[in-house]
């Protein structure tokens, strides 16, 4: 098909960091606040809102009640994808593109320190075989993160690049607060909570929220840097740990084919400035970048090691510093697509990739990226 | 863009007999089998489901192999009441975006697998979470304003009830069919929380219900008599159930959505205009409110058009055929059961509980505590 | 009580005291009683890809059809993933070191979550051969395996 | 079992939640709530159109304006809405069936624009009714918490 024509025209990021005293509403507000000034428009010109959050996360039936005034849902279209926010902003995009709204906000909250992030995570798991044996992300993160390493001959070392470099990121983005930088051996000596992950290996639990407008083609003119969204594509796996291929993520795969063919990327490992990529632990960099196709199988860590995926490097990955370097789970994706405009825009300050054009963004929900959504952003419509 | 087809499970108090997963699967078989299509010929999965009733985080991972998606696009949609009709919304524009041409919309409950009352009582902790009293206790507060304004009585509510499960013995997949219940059955059974009895309020059903959705293209090809949806609109207001002086009496968010929508399908009366209506009926004074709110009647005038039987199904205006909330509410589905059996009174596929020649219907969900979704569907696409 | 309360000035601490019963169905319902009644452990197999299984479900989730026949399978396999939790949560089975492991079991297509325990966990490794124990008296039905041990 | 037979007995599987969320106060309930344990009830006023909210919040919904002026409320009121609940539900604080029957209304408290949703010490119907006036009724001990009134209680007419 012809890619639709949807730009993201504002973007805004509250502070991520844990514990934030600051109640839902006043947290979102926050972050449309900041979006609605940066795309320059006033809540009245919203046609439709989009949010992400999940209620046991939020301990809230119905979390989105919580917000429904600060995203201006007050006698206003409000629809909410319970899932990541890159999730909310595919099907944002495909609100604009059906051409009956112009002007749609996309925001996504969560509050990863509101509760035991993993106690949560094991109701996700089916209760009849899967959830009474006590499986959480982290358990089963463990598992796919040593099969993987075990297939290709990596080490706990060759994952611990992924943090130092997510971690050095994260202490130059001004939205994370609290995330230092910190050496290979750190990483390495740190305990482990699921072998082969060590606490470092996982993302730490933090709150926030992000707001995004999306604007149709028809009235982008008058935004003044506008982005396009190029091309998305979401695909889930089968459930049962038992029944996946847990070394590969086929469903990454076919969401990247998707994104690409209506994007009309062909060779991904050259035609992107940079990637951010939803990597709740270290590993899932890894793998995402093989599974969209940045690199061959097994391969991925090389990129890492050699620098090229360094914010200095050739193709910088998580320039924002990623989920390790503080950014909350469910906020991920959209997090990563903020970043990916920041940069386009020449925004992006001290973790400016020069040059920067053309992005790949991705985000993942479920335990070891059963779900994955994958968006092209470039300069040029 | 058309509903192709509807499918959906015989909807019980408590189904041991699948689980959530597989309870999916029934509902989606038999919405494949309805639209003779096959689920490799579906692009992708929204999933209508209010996942705390049943203690689930992310259910859609568990749950969309069920409809058979795996490895296919799937999201879910979880708006409290209105996930359901939200979830065909949103449907509704991914096949409109022109990124899918066939979707599947599939709402579900399990209700008998948690605890609703308290499920429903969630609320902001900070403020009314110790005082909640689930459904029931909110929709009792306002409808002591609605009869203290309207004038309505409990005898014309019961009256709504009585019709609910009278025409659930036309569906069978409803789950209370009750072909003897009588006003005074509604008036002597327990009473919940004043004046709402047991026999007033929807009940907490296991099942799901799926549709499918198709671009006009494909829907000409594979569907006989497609049921075109011709408007869709969604509004949500302030979220405390004190924020408004008179919610249920005045509810505006349907008010204002029900004419956006009306406006987009060309409908100047209601009543006359429209063959058959779905609406979202938790409990027995809310149906009478919608007549009123939806323009069937002027404000006070519901009870006498539940008297005169405008709305049953020999009336004017049948109103809930299938039997509505009342008789089945799996919430989750209960948004997506709207849309469904509305469609399949456009696709003359409702049997004994067809109305004759249907044209144009209507399809409503509501939520905590006023969000509305208003579909129009009908047999043209123009 | 737990309650909104005395924490601190800025949060407020909250549980949710709910009690879920999951119907598991027809299928998953005679996997567990055969678990616990004769020590089985029962697969279905697809009747499209032929792959077996286990645990049993009553479609198949690659192929979107029926299953066909119950299969048993052996109660002995080989360890294909693990990891090991040392972590400490009121959701795990038991105190830490927890192994769990992506059992293959003999004569079965997909593998089985599970626990491995009476193993040195420096003992553990993929490719370990595996055997089922059973305990038929367990509150959850999952845990009438036990646990897999080295066998 | 034959083979090819489905179980008969159905096994039903029980999980109990028991996962605790921290709620953060936030300016908006911090200062509500500070007040509150100091005996008024302040509600939030929207700049635009002057409606004085309960309970407080960043932002007017209506006119999406940010708002920051306190007002003091009356712990009288009126009430809007009635019911009495006999239908118990577990309780989502306390995790143990509520007692009932109990009064429930809707109130608006003096100086308010909005409804509270909270318990009457009534619950005999032909004393309830919309336009009789109520006051509060705070427990002895102050914690900081909405829960700190017991009740409303009705006023001589």
């Amino acid at each position: 098909m012809e890619p639709a024509r949807v730009a993201a025209v504002g973007v805004a990021q509250t502070i991520y960091e844990p514990f934030k005293r600051m109640t839902t509403a006043e947290m979102v507000y926050e972050a449309v606040k900041g979006a609605l000034t940066d795309a320059g428009i006033d809540i009245s010109e919203v046609n439709y809102i989009v949010t992400a959050s999940v209620d046991l996360w939020d301990g809230l039936t119905a979390s989105n009640i919580a917000v429904t005034e600060v995203v201006g849902a007050v006698m206003r279209p409000e629809v909410r994808v319970a899932s990541d926010g890159l999730f909310a902003a595919a099907h944002a995009f495909m609100l604009v593109a059906s051409g009956h709204h112009d002007i749609v906000l996309l925001v996504a909250h969560a509050k990863g320190s509101l509760a035991n992030h993993f106690a949560v995570s094991n109701w996700t798991f089916d209760p009849i075989y899967q959830q009474t044996l006590g499986m959480d992300f982290l358990a089963a993160a463990g598992i796919q993160a040593n099969a993987y390493c075990e297939l290709h001959g990596l080490n706990r070392s060759h994952l611990a690049g992924v943090v130092v470099k997510n971690r050095l990121n994260g202490s130059r983005n001004p939205v994370v607060s609290g995330v230092s930088s910190i050496s290979r051996e750190d990483v390495l000596g740190s305990p482990v909570q699921a072998y082969p992950l060590s606490v470092c290996d996982c993302s730490p639990a933090t709150d926030g929220a992000c707001a995004v407008v999306l604007a149709s083609k028809s009235i982008a003119g008058r935004f003044k840097r506008p982005v396009w969204i190029k091309g998305i594509g979401y695909c889930q796996d089968v459930h049962y740990l038992g029944d996946r291929t847990l070394t590969e993520s086929e469903a990454l795969i076919r969401a990247a084919q998707n994104a690409y063919k209506m994007a009309g990327v062909t060779k991904p490992q050259c035609e992107f400035s940079l990637a951010e990529i939803t990597e709740p632990f270290s590993y899932q960099e890894l793998m995402w970048m093989e599974g969209l196709g940045l690199s061959e199988k097994g391969e991925a860590w090389k990129m890492v090691e050699s620098g090229l995926t360094m914010l200095e490097g050739k193709f910088p990955v998580n320039p924002s510093g990623g989920l390790i370097g503080g950014s909350p789970f469910i906020i991920g994706g959209l997090a990563r697509m903020a970043e990916a405009v920041l940069q386009i825009r020449g925004e992006a300050h001290a973790r400016q990739v020069p040059g920067a054009s053309k992005a790949l963004v991705h985000g993942t929900a479920g335990p070891c990226g059963q779900s994955h959504a994958v968006m092209i952003l470039d300069i040029a419509d | 863009m058309a509903v192709i087809g509807t499918g959906q499970t015989k909807h019980e108090s408590r189904r041991d007999d699948v689980s959530m997963q597989e309870m999916l699967r029934e509902a989606s078989q038999a919405c494949l089998i309805d639209a003779g299509i096959s689920v490799g010929q579906v692009e992708a999965l929204v999933i209508g489901n209010m996942e705390l009733f049943e203690g689930r985080a992310l259910p859609e991972m568990w749950c969309a192999e069920g409809a058979g998606f795996s490895l296919k696009p799937s999201l879910k949609i979880a708006t409290g009441g209105t996930s359901g009709t939200s979830a065909v919304i949103a449907g509704y524009y991914q096949v409109a975006s022109g990124v899918f041409d066939v979707v599947m919309v599939v709402g579900f409950e399990k209700h008998s697998e948690g605890n609703t009352g308290t499920g429903m009582a969630f609320t902001d902790p900070m403020w009314d979470r110790h005082v909640a009293s689930a459904a029931v206790g909110n929709f009792a507060l306002s409808i002591s304003q609605y009869m203290a304004h309207r004038g309505t009585t409990q005898q014309q509510a019961a009256m709504a009830a009585v019709k609910a499960r009278r025409n659930a013995c036309n569906n069978p997949y409803a789950h209370l069919q009750m072909p003897d219940l009588s006003v005074e059955d509604v008036l002597n059974s327990r009473m919940l929380a004043y004046p709402i009895h047991l026999l007033d309020m929807c009940p907490t059903t296991d099942g799901a219900c799926a549709i499918i959705l198709a671009s006009e293209k494909v829907a000409r090809k594979v569907c006989p008599k497609p049921a075109w949806i011709r408007a869709a609109a969604t509004l949500h207001d302030q979220p405390y159930i004190g924020d408004h002086a008179e919610r249920l009496v005045t509810m505006r968010t349907l008010k204002e959505a029900s004419r956006r929508a009306y406006q987009a399908a060309g409908i100047t009366d209601p009543l006359k205009q429209l063959d058959v209506a779905e609406i979202y009926d938790p409990v027995s004074y809310a149906e009478l409110a919608w007549y009123e709110i939806l323009g069937f009647c002027k404000p006070g005038e519901a009870g006498r058009l539940i008297e005169d039987g405008v709305t049953a199904m020999d009336g004017e205006l049948p109103v809930n055929p299938s039997g509505g909330v009342l008789s089945t509410n799996p919430v989750g589905a209960s948004g997506v059961i709207r849309v469904a059996e509305a469609a399949l009174q456009i696709h003359g596929k409702g049997n004994k509980r067809q109305v004759p020649d249907v044209k144009t219907a209507l399809a409503t969900g509501y939520g905590v505590y006023s969000w509305a979704d208003v579909v129009i569907l009908s047999s043209s696409p123009q | 009580m737990y309650t909104d309360g005395q924490e601190s000035k800025e949060f407020i601490a909250v549980r949710l005291p709910v009690t879920f019963n999951y119907a598991a169905g027809r299928v998953a319902s005679r996997f567990f009683q055969d678990l616990r009644n004769e020590r089985k452990i029962m697969g279905k197999r697809c009747g499209n890809c032929d792959r077996v299984l286990v645990p049993p479900r009553l479609f198949c989730p690659f192929c979107f059809c029926d299953t066909a026949e119950w299969v048993e399978v052996s109660r002995e396999g080989v360890l294909e993933q693990f990891t090991v939790v040392h972590c400490q949560a009121k959701h795990y089975p038991f105190p830490p070191p927890v192994i769990y492991g992506l059992i293959h079991l003999d004569g079965a297509d997909t593998q089985l979550l599970h626990v491995i325990s009476e193993v040195k966990i420096e003992q553990v490794r993929k490719g370990l051969r595996v055997e089922a124990c059973f305990n038929p008296v367990a509150t959850v039905p999952m845990f009438y395996i036990s646990h897999f041990r080295p066998g | 079992m034959e083979n090819g037979a489905e179980s008969r007995e159905l096994v039903r599987i029980r999980i109990d939640m028991d996962l605790e969320w921290k709620f953060a106060r936030g300016w908006s309930f911090g200062e509500f709530f500070r007040q509150f344990k100091g005996g008024n009830i302040v509600g939030i006023k929207c700049p635009q159109c002057g409606r004085v909210y309960l309970p407080p919040r960043p932002v007017c919904g209506n006119c999406y304006e940010e708002m920051h002026e306190w007002i003091n409320v009356s712990d009288e009121g009126t009430i809007r809405a009635f019911t009495v609940v006999y239908n118990s539900i577990t309780d989502p604080v306390t995790g143990r069936p509520r007692k009932t029957p109990y009064g429930m209304a809707l109130i608006q408290l003096d100086r308010s624009d909005t409804l509270l949703n909270h318990y009457v010490d009534q619950i005999d119907l032909s004393h309830l009714a919309i336009g009789r006036r109520v006051k509060a009724v705070f427990h002895e001990e102050r914690r900081g918490a909405m829960s700190d009134i017991a009740y409303f209680r009705l006023l001589e007419e």
